[in-house]
C-alpha cells in the first residue's frame, strides 16, 4: 500500500513485517488508515501497537457489525495515537456461526463494556472477557437484534398505519 | 503525562487562602448575593396569564393550508409521510370530482389527512418535504389531552380555518 | 396557685401553642415565598390572594391522603415516631419568656407558661427526646436510606448538642441563673448578650442549624442523597407531623436565639418612651416576634444560599472545631468575669 | 429486622443499597448496586440500559436526512452539537466542502449547545451539594440560549438543527441581536454564580478529593472531553483534528490536576469561557457568503424553484424519499462533544440508509469507570461525582 | 404589579354563604385544597425531563400553583410525572414506583416518548407508559415546551378539583387498576 502520510507507511510496515501472514488488505478511505486482519491474530497486533514502541494506547471505539451479503459477524476497532495524532481502524469479520474473538480487556479497560454491547447486538463472545454478560438489553431476551434479519419494531404499536411506509 | 499541545492552561487553584479557611467570607458573599435578588425584578413568565410569543419559525402544531380562494394545497403525495421519522402521518388519497374545484387545489386530494400528536416529534420534516405548500409548521402548541385517541388530529382540526388564516410568510423568509 | 392565674395559664397555653402551630404552618409557606424571591422566581400564588392559603391546602391534602405502613415495618414504633417528634416539639415552647408582667386588675400575670428555674436545660433536654422521633421513625421504616438517615440524625444531634450546650454554659455564667426569663431581664435596654458573647452566639447559631436540621446541616434528610432520609416511608399526616415539627422547631430555636442573644423581649430604648407597662409589655412581645421572624427569615436564607456539609466533614466540623472553641469561649467569659466584676 | 436488611457478603454484615434507578441524585436513569460498610462504598457495581432506545437500528433504517433528528436526543443537553457532528459526518463521506460561513455558525451554535450542557452540569453538581440557588441563576442564561435555537431553527432542545450542507435558513438580524446580548449578559451572570459556588468552602471540601482519576488511567477506561483535561491531559478533538474551521480561532485548553470533581468542575467554567471567547471571535470575524453548500443531492432546492423548475423538483423528490446517491465507503468522524469525543462511524453501502451506523458516545465509555471511582468513598461522595461526571442517560444508553 | 393583579386566583367553591358562615361540600374543598398541593414526583428519564427543569427553574416557575415541593420518595407524591423514554427494562420499575404512591395520586405522561414512544418504535421501547399504569393527562411534543408541561399541569389540577372523594373507591376504578393487574 503506497501512502503520502508518512506515520501510515510507518505502521504499515511495521505491522507488515511482524503480522504479514495475518493482513489481509490495506487501505486509506477518508485518510483514515483501515487495516482488515485476520480476527484470530487480533489481540497480538493490538497489544503491539498499544506497546510503547507504538504508543496507540487508546481505544477510541469498539463496535460490531454484520455483513448480511456473506453472513458474516464483524468487529471494527478505531485505536488512536495521541503524541503522532494518528487513528488506525482495524477490521476483522468471522463466519456467524462460530462468533469468537479475543477480549481486549486486559489491554484497554475502555472495551468491557464495548465489548459486552457488541456481544448484546450481535452475540459475538469474546474469549477472555471477565463478565461478558447483556447490558443495554433485558438479560431474558433471546436474539441479538443488531442483526439484519431482525426487525426494527416490535410490533406492539397499534396507532401507526404501515401500509404507508411500506411495510 | 506528557501533554499533547502547548496550548493547555491550569484552571483550578485548590489552595485555600486563609480567608477560605474561615468558611465565613464566602458564605457572606454568597449570602449578599442571594440577598441581592430580593429585590431584582422576577424573572417568571406568568403563564398561563401572559403567554410568550414564539419565534415565528417555531415549530408546533401543524396546519394543512388552503390558497386564497379557499381550495385545500394538498394533493396527499405522500412526501410528508415518507419524510416523517416517527411515521406519525396517514393520509388516503382521493380523485377530486367535477364541481369540487373550489375545494381542493389539485385533481388529487387527501380524504383522510391524520397526524398523531403523541407520535410527533415536532422536528419539522414534514414541512420541508411538502412540494405543495400545504403543510406548515405554526407557532401554535398542542393542547394537552385526557384521553390518547385525542391526539389523532385529523381533517378537521389540521384544515386552516378561512377566517382565521395563519400567516405563514415569515416560516418561509430565509434571510 | 390561684385560680384565675390557672385560668390565665390555660389561656396562654392555649394561645401560645397556637400561636407555635401558626407559625410552624406560615413558615412552610414563607420558606417557598423566600426560596421563590431569592431565586428571581415568584412563588405559589394560586391558593388564595397572594396563595396565603397555600399551608392550609397542604394540610388538608395531607391528611385526606392514604395511610401506608410499609408491611415490614414494626408497626407501633412506625407510629409512635411522627407523635413523639411533634409532641417534643410542641413542648419545647413552654418555658419561653414571650414578654414582660401584664398587670390586669392590679393582679401580675407574666407571659410566659412555666418559669421553671432550669429552663435551659429544659429546652435543651426536650430537644434531644426529639431526636428519639427521627431515630425510631427511621429505624421502624426498615428502609436502608431511612437507617442512614436515623444514624446521621442521631450521631448529629450528640455531636452539635455538646457545643450548643457549652456555649449556652458561658451565657449562664454571665447571667448566674438557668432560667431564660432571668436570662432575658439580664439583657435590659440594648444590653444584648451578643455583644458580650459574640463567639458563643456564633456557635450557638451554628448549632441551632445542626439541632433543627436546616440546611447546610440537613444531611439526615438530604433530598439528593437519602431521597427523603428517615421519613423516606412516611406518607400522609404523619409526614406532615414530621415536617411540622421541624419547623415548630426551627420557630423555638429562632425563640431561643432571641431570648438568650438579643435580648428576648427587651429593645432599647423601649423604658424610656415613658409608656405604661402594659404597653411596654405588649411592645415587647411583639419585639420578640419580630426578632424571631427575623430569625426564621434568616434560616431560609442561609439554607438557600449554601451547600450542605458531606457527613465526616460535619462530624469534624463539631468535634475538632465548635467544641473546643466553646471550651476556649467558656474560659475566656469565666476569665472575663474575674477581671471586670 | 436489622438481619432482614443486612445480607452476608464474605462473613461480614454489609448492606446492600440501590443507588437507582429513580434515585433523584441519578438524573437520568443509572442504577448502581452498592455494599456498603456503613456510610462507606465497598463495592459498586453498574446496571445501564434503562433508557436503551437502539439508536443504531433505528439509524440503519432511516434515510440520512432523517438521521439528524435522531441525533438531537443521544445527548439532549447539547443536541446541536451532535447534529452537526453526523452532518458533517455525512459531508465527508460525500465529500462536500463547506463554505466558511457555514463553519463560523457551526462554530457559534455548537459552543453556545457547549455553554448549554455545561450550565447543566455545573449548576446540577451545585444543587447534587445542596446549593439550589445558583442553578435558578444560571438557567435564566440557558433560557436565552434556547431563545436563540428558537429563532435560527424553531424548537428550543431538540433542535435539530442544520442540515447536511449547511443551515436551513440564515440567522436573522434578531438571532445576531440575540446572540451579542448573551455575550455580554451571559458573563454577568455566570461571574455571579462563580462567585457564589467556586470559592465557597463548603463546596470545595465537598468536591476536591472525591472521585480522583489519573490520566493514565483514564486514558485506559477511555475518558475523554472535560473528564480526561481534569485529569491534567489536554486532549481536546477541537485542537487535534480541527473540523468546521475551529483551527481559526484562538483558544486555550483547560486542564485540571488530579481529576477530581473539583477539576472536572472548573475545567467546565473554563471552557464555558472559553466557548463565550471563541463565539466572539467567531462574530468578529464572520465571512460574507451562503449559508450552505452547493449540494443538490443532499440540500433541499428553494422552495420556489421545487414550484417552477423541473430539476429542483426531482431533487426534492429525490431528498425526501432518500434516493440520493451516496458513495460506498466507510467513514470516523468525530466532533468534540460537550461530554468528550462523540465519534460517528459510518458504513454506506450505497443505499439509502446507513449500511451501519456506530455512535461513539464519550457517555457510555466514561461511566464505564463510576463503580471504580466510587469504590472506598461515602455515599454523598458517590452522588457528586456522578454529577460532575455529567453522564446523560440518552447517550448513555443509545 | 399590574400583572399581580391579572393572577387568576382560585375562585372559592360554590357553596352556602352567610356572614361569618360558609358551608360547601366536603368534596369542592378536599379538591381545592388537593389541587393546589400538588407533589410531583419527576420521573424523568430524558430529554423532557430538562425541560421540566427549565419549567421548575425562574423563568416558568411551576411553584406558582404549589406544585413546586418535589417528592422524590413515591408514598409522599401526588403526581407521578414520567418524562421521558420509558424501555421495557424500566417498564416494571414505573409501575412499581406508581404502586408505592399513596393514593389519590395521578399519573401524567410528558412528551411523546412517555405517552407512546415517540420516534422510538423499536423493540426495546415501550409504546406508551399506559401499557403498564393507568395516565390521566399526556402531554404531547418531542419534549414539549414549559408552557405545554404547566397545561398539563392545569388539566390535572382541573381533574382533581372536579373528583369525587369516593372515586377511589367506585367500582369503575378498581376495574381500572385491575386491568393493569394492580389491586
Amino acid at each position: 500500500m503506497e501512502s503520502n502520510n508518512a506515520e501510515h507507511t510507518k505502521i504499515v510496515e511495521a505491522l507488515n513485517s511482524r503480522f504479514a501472514s495475518s493482513i489481509k488488505e490495506m487501505g486509506e478511505p477518508y485518510g483514515e488508515l483501515t487495516i482488515s486482519v485476520d480476527s484470530s491474530n487480533i489481540k497480538n497486533i493490538i497489544a503491539f501497537l498499544a506497546s510503547e514502541e507504538m504508543g496507540f494506547s487508546y481505544l477510541t471505539d469498539l463496535c460490531g457489525m454484520h455483513y448480511d451479503t456473506t453472513d458474516e459477524l464483524g468487529v471494527v476497532y478505531h485505536i488512536h495515537n495521541l503524541y503522532t495524532n494518528t487513528r488506525i481502524r482495524l477490521k476483522t469479520r468471522m463466519p456467524k456461526a462460530k462468533p469468537e474473538i479475543d477480549s481486549m480487556v486486559s489491554l484497554f479497560r475502555s472495551a468491557n463494556w464495548q465489548e459486552r454491547e457488541t456481544y448484546d447486538f450481535y452475540g459475538i463472545i469474546f474469549k477472555g472477557h471477565p463478565d461478558l454478560r447483556r447490558i443495554l438489553n433485558m438479560d431474558e431476551m433471546d436474539y441479538f437484534p443488531m442483526r439484519k434479519e431482525y426487525a426494527l419494531e416490535d410490533g406492539t404499536r397499534t396507532d401507526k398505519n404501515d401500509t404507508m411506509f411500506g411495510r | 503525562m506528557k501533554a499533547l499541545t502547548n496550548r493547555s492552561k491550569i484552571a483550578v487553584d485548590k489552595e485555600y487562602t486563609f480567608m477560605e479557611r474561615l468558611y465565613f467570607p464566602a458564605i457572606i458573599k454568597g449570602m449578599m448575593i442571594t440577598i441581592s435578588h430580593l429585590l431584582k425584578k422576577k424573572a417568571t413568565l406568568r403563564y398561563p396569564e401572559v403567554q410568550k410569543e414564539f419565534a415565528p419559525v417555531y415549530r408546533g402544531k401543524h396546519v394543512l393550508k388552503r390558497d386564497e380562494k379557499g381550495a385545500e394545497n394538498c394533493t396527499a403525495c405522500g412526501l410528508c409521510a415518507v419524510a416523517c421519522p416517527a411515521e406519525a402521518i396517514t393520509m388516503t388519497a382521493a380523485e377530486r370530482k367535477k364541481g369540487e374545484e373550489g375545494k381542493y387545489r389539485e385533481e388529487k386530494y387527501a380524504e383522510v389527512y391524520e397526524i398523531n400528536m403523541l407520535r410527533c416529534i415536532f422536528c419539522g420534516l414534514c414541512e420541508e418535504a411538502c412540494p405543495k405548500e400545504a403543510i406548515f409548521l405554526t407557532d401554535e402548541i398542542v393542547k394537552t389531552s385526557y384521553d390518547r385517541q385525542d391526539f389523532v388530529y385529523g381533517k378537521d382540526r389540521l384544515v386552516e380555518d378561512m377566517n382565521k388564516r395563519i400567516d405563514i410568510t415569515k416560516r418561509q423568509k430565509k434571510y | 396557685m390561684e385560680l384565675t392565674e390557672l385560668i390565665f395559664k390555660g389561656i396562654l397555653v392555649v394561645i401560645i401553642f397556637a400561636i407555635t402551630l401558626v407559625a410552624a404552618l406560615y413558615s412552610t409557606f414563607a420558606e417557598r415565598k423566600i426560596s421563590a424571591v431569592l431565586q428571581d422566581r415568584i412563588g405559589p400564588n394560586r391558593a388564595g390572594p397572594f396563595g396565603l392559603l397555600q399551608p392550609l391546602a397542604d394540610g388538608v391534602k395531607m391528611f385526606m391522603k392514604e395511610e401506608i405502613i410499609p408491611t415490614s415495618s414494626s408497626k407501633w414504633l412506625f407510629i409512635l415516631a411522627p407523635c413523639l417528634a411533634m409532641i417534643t416539639a410542641g413542648m419545647s415552647s413552654a418555658v419561653m419568656p414571650w414578654g414582660g408582667n401584664l398587670i390586669i386588675d392590679g393582679e401580675t400575670y407574666a407571659l410566659q407558661v412555666a418559669d421553671i428555674n432550669i429552663g435551659i436545660l429544659y429546652i435543651l433536654g426536650i430537644t434531644s427526646v426529639g431526636i428519639y422521633g427521627i431515630m425510631i421513625g427511621g429505624w421502624a421504616s426498615d428502609n436502608k436510606y431511612s437507617l442512614l438517615g436515623a444514624i446521621r440524625a442521631s450521631s448529629q444531634m450528640i455531636s452539635y448538642e455538646l457545643a450548643m450546650g457549652l456555649s449556652v454554659i458561658a451565657v449562664v455564667m454571665m447571667t448566674g441563673d438557668l432560667s431564660i426569663n432571668e436570662i432575658v431581664k439580664g439583657q435590659p435596654g440594648g444590653h444584648w448578650n451578643v455583644f458580650y458573647q459574640p463567639l458563643g452566639f456564633i456557635i450557638f447559631l451554628i448549632c441551632a442549624f445542626a439541632e433543627t436540621n436546616r440546611a447546610p446541616f440537613d444531611l439526615p434528610e438530604c433530598e439528593t442523597e437519602l431521597i427523603g432520609g428517615y421519613h423516606t416511608e412516611y406518607s400522609s399526616m404523619k409526614l406532615g407531623f414530621f415536617l411540622f415539627a421541624e419547623y415548630i422547631n426551627m420557630f423555638v430555636s429562632c425563640a431561643l436565639v432571641a431570648a438568650v442573644y438579643f435580648g428576648g423581649y427587651n429593645m432599647p430604648f423601649i423604658n424610656s418612651m415613658g409608656w405604661s407597662p402594659n404597653t411596654v409589655t405588649i411592645v415587647g412581645t411583639a419585639c420578640f416576634f419580630l426578632k424571631i421572624a427575623f430569625g426564621i427569615f434568616f434560616f431560609m436564607w442561609v439554607r438557600w444560599t449554601l451547600p450542605r456539609f458531606r457527613y465526616d466533614q460535619l462530624m469534624r466540623l463539631g468535634w475538632q472545631i465548635l467544641i473546643p472553641l466553646s471550651i476556649i469561649n467558656v474560659i475566656l467569659t469565666g476569665l472575663g468575669i474575674i477581671v471586670f466584676k | 429486622m436489622i438481619e432482614s436488611i443486612n445480607d452476608k457478603i464474605s462473613g461480614e454484615n454489609y448492606n446492600t443499597i440501590n443507588l437507582g434507578p429513580t434515585h433523584p441524585a441519578t438524573h437520568g436513569i443509572f442504577q448502581n448496586v452498592l455494599t456498603m460498610d456503613g456510610e462507606k462504598i465497598i463495592r459498586a457495581e453498574s446496571t445501564v440500559g434503562y433508557i436503551h432506545r437502539a439508536f443504531e437500528k433505528i439509524a440503519e433504517r432511516r434515510p440520512y436526512n432523517q438521521i439528524t433528528p435522531l441525533t438531537d436526543r443521544l445527548n439532549y443537553c447539547s443536541a446541536p452539537i451532535n447534529n452537526m457532528g453526523w452532518e458533517m459526518t455525512v459531508e465527508k463521506l460525500l465529500g462536500v466542502q463547506t463554505p466558511k460561513r457555514v463553519d463560523y455558525m457551526r462554530v457559534i451554535i455548537m459552543e453556545l449547545a457547549r455553554i448549554a450542557d455545561h450550565v447543566i452540569c455545573n449548576s446540577i453538581l451545585a444543587v447534587d451539594c445542596g446549593a439550589l440557588t445558583g442553578f435558578t441563576y444560571i438557567f435564566q442564561q440557558r433560557e436565552k440560549i434556547y431563545e436563540i435555537f428558537e429563532g435560527i431553527c424553531g424548537a428550543r432542545l431538540t433542535t435539530n438543527i442544520g442540515r447536511i450542507g449547511g443551515f436551513e435558513r440564515d440567522f436573522s438580524d434578531k438571532t445576531w441581536k440575540q446572540i451579542k446580548d448573551f455575550l455580554v449578559d451571559f458573563p454577568k451572570a455566570f461571574r455571579e454564580y462563580e462567585a457564589l459556588v467556586n470559592r465557597n468552602r463548603i463546596f470545595m471540601d465537598r468536591t476536591i478529593g472525591t472521585g480522583p482519576m489519573s490520566p493514565e488511567l483514564a486514558l485506559n477506561y477511555g475518558f475523554t472531553g472535560p473528564n480526561l483535561r481534569a485529569t491534567g491531559l489536554d486532549y481536546d478533538v477541537r485542537v487535534m483534528n480541527p473540523y468546521s474551521s475551529y483551527q481559526d480561532f484562538d483558544f486555550t485548553i483547560p486542564v485540571g490536576k488530579q481529576g477530581d470533581s473539583y477539576d472536572r468542575y472548573m475545567v467546565r467554567s473554563a471552557e464555558m469561557w472559553n466557548s463565550i471567547s471563541i463565539i466572539q471571535q467567531a462574530m468578529d470575524k464572520m465571512p460574507e457568503g451562503p449559508y450552505h453548500a452547493d449540494v443538490p443531492e443532499f440540500y433541499l432546492p428553494p422552495k420556489e424553484d421545487v414550484y417552477t423548475k423541473m430539476e429542483a423538483l426531482i431533487y426534492h423528490f429525490k431528498i425526501v424519499m432518500g434516493e440520493s446517491k451516496v458513495p460506498i465507503g466507510e467513514v470516523y468522524h468525530s466532533v468534540e462533544g460537550a461530554n468528550g469525543e462523540l465519534g460517528f462511524y459510518l458504513v454506506s453501502d450505497g443505499g439509502r440508509t446507513p449500511y451501519r451506523l456506530h455512535f461513539r458516545r464519550p457517555c457510555f465509555i466514561t461511566y464505564q469507570a463510576y463503580a471504580k471511582m466510587i469504590e472506598g468513598s461515602v455515599l454523598s461522595d458517590a452522588i457528586i461525582t456522578m454529577s460532575s461526571l455529567n453522564v446523560i442517560a440518552g447517550e448513555l444508553d443509545a | 404589579m399590574g400583572v399581580d393583579n391579572k393572577v387568576n386566583i382560585v375562585a372559592a367553591p360554590e357553596g352556602h354563604s352567610e356572614p361569618g358562615f360558609f358551608a360547601t361540600s366536603l368534596d369542592k374543598a378536599v379538591g381545592l385544597a388537593r389541587k393546589n398541593s400538588i407533589w410531583p414526583l419527576p420521573f424523568a428519564t430524558s430529554c423532557c425531563g430538562i425541560e421540566f427543569m427549565a419549567t421548575m427553574a425562574s423563568n416558568y416557575d411551576m411553584a406558582r400553583f404549589g406544585a413546586e415541593r418535589l417528592s422524590f420518595s413515591p408514598r409522599q407524591a401526588d403526581l407521578l410525572m414520567v418524562m421521558g423514554t420509558i424501555s421495557k427494562k424500566m417498564g416494571p420499575v414505573v409501575k412499581q414506583v406508581y404502586l408505592q404512591m399513596a393514593e389519590p395520586r395521578w399519573v401524567i405522561a410528558v412528551g411523546a416518548c412517555a405517552s407512546s414512544g415517540g420516534i422510538f418504535d423499536t423493540y426495546s421501547v415501550l409504546q406508551g407508559i399506559d401499557k403498564v399504569v393507568p395516565v390521566d393527562v399526556y402531554v404531547p411534543g418531542c419534549p414539549p415546551r414549559p408552557e405545554q408541561i404547566i397545561d398539563g399541569l392545569m388539566r390535572i389540577q382541573d381533574l382533581i378539583g372536579n373528583e369525587s372523594l369516593r372515586r377511589r373507591n367506585s367500582p369503575e376504578y378498581k376495574a381500572l387498576l385491575a386491568s393493569y393487574g394492580i389491586e
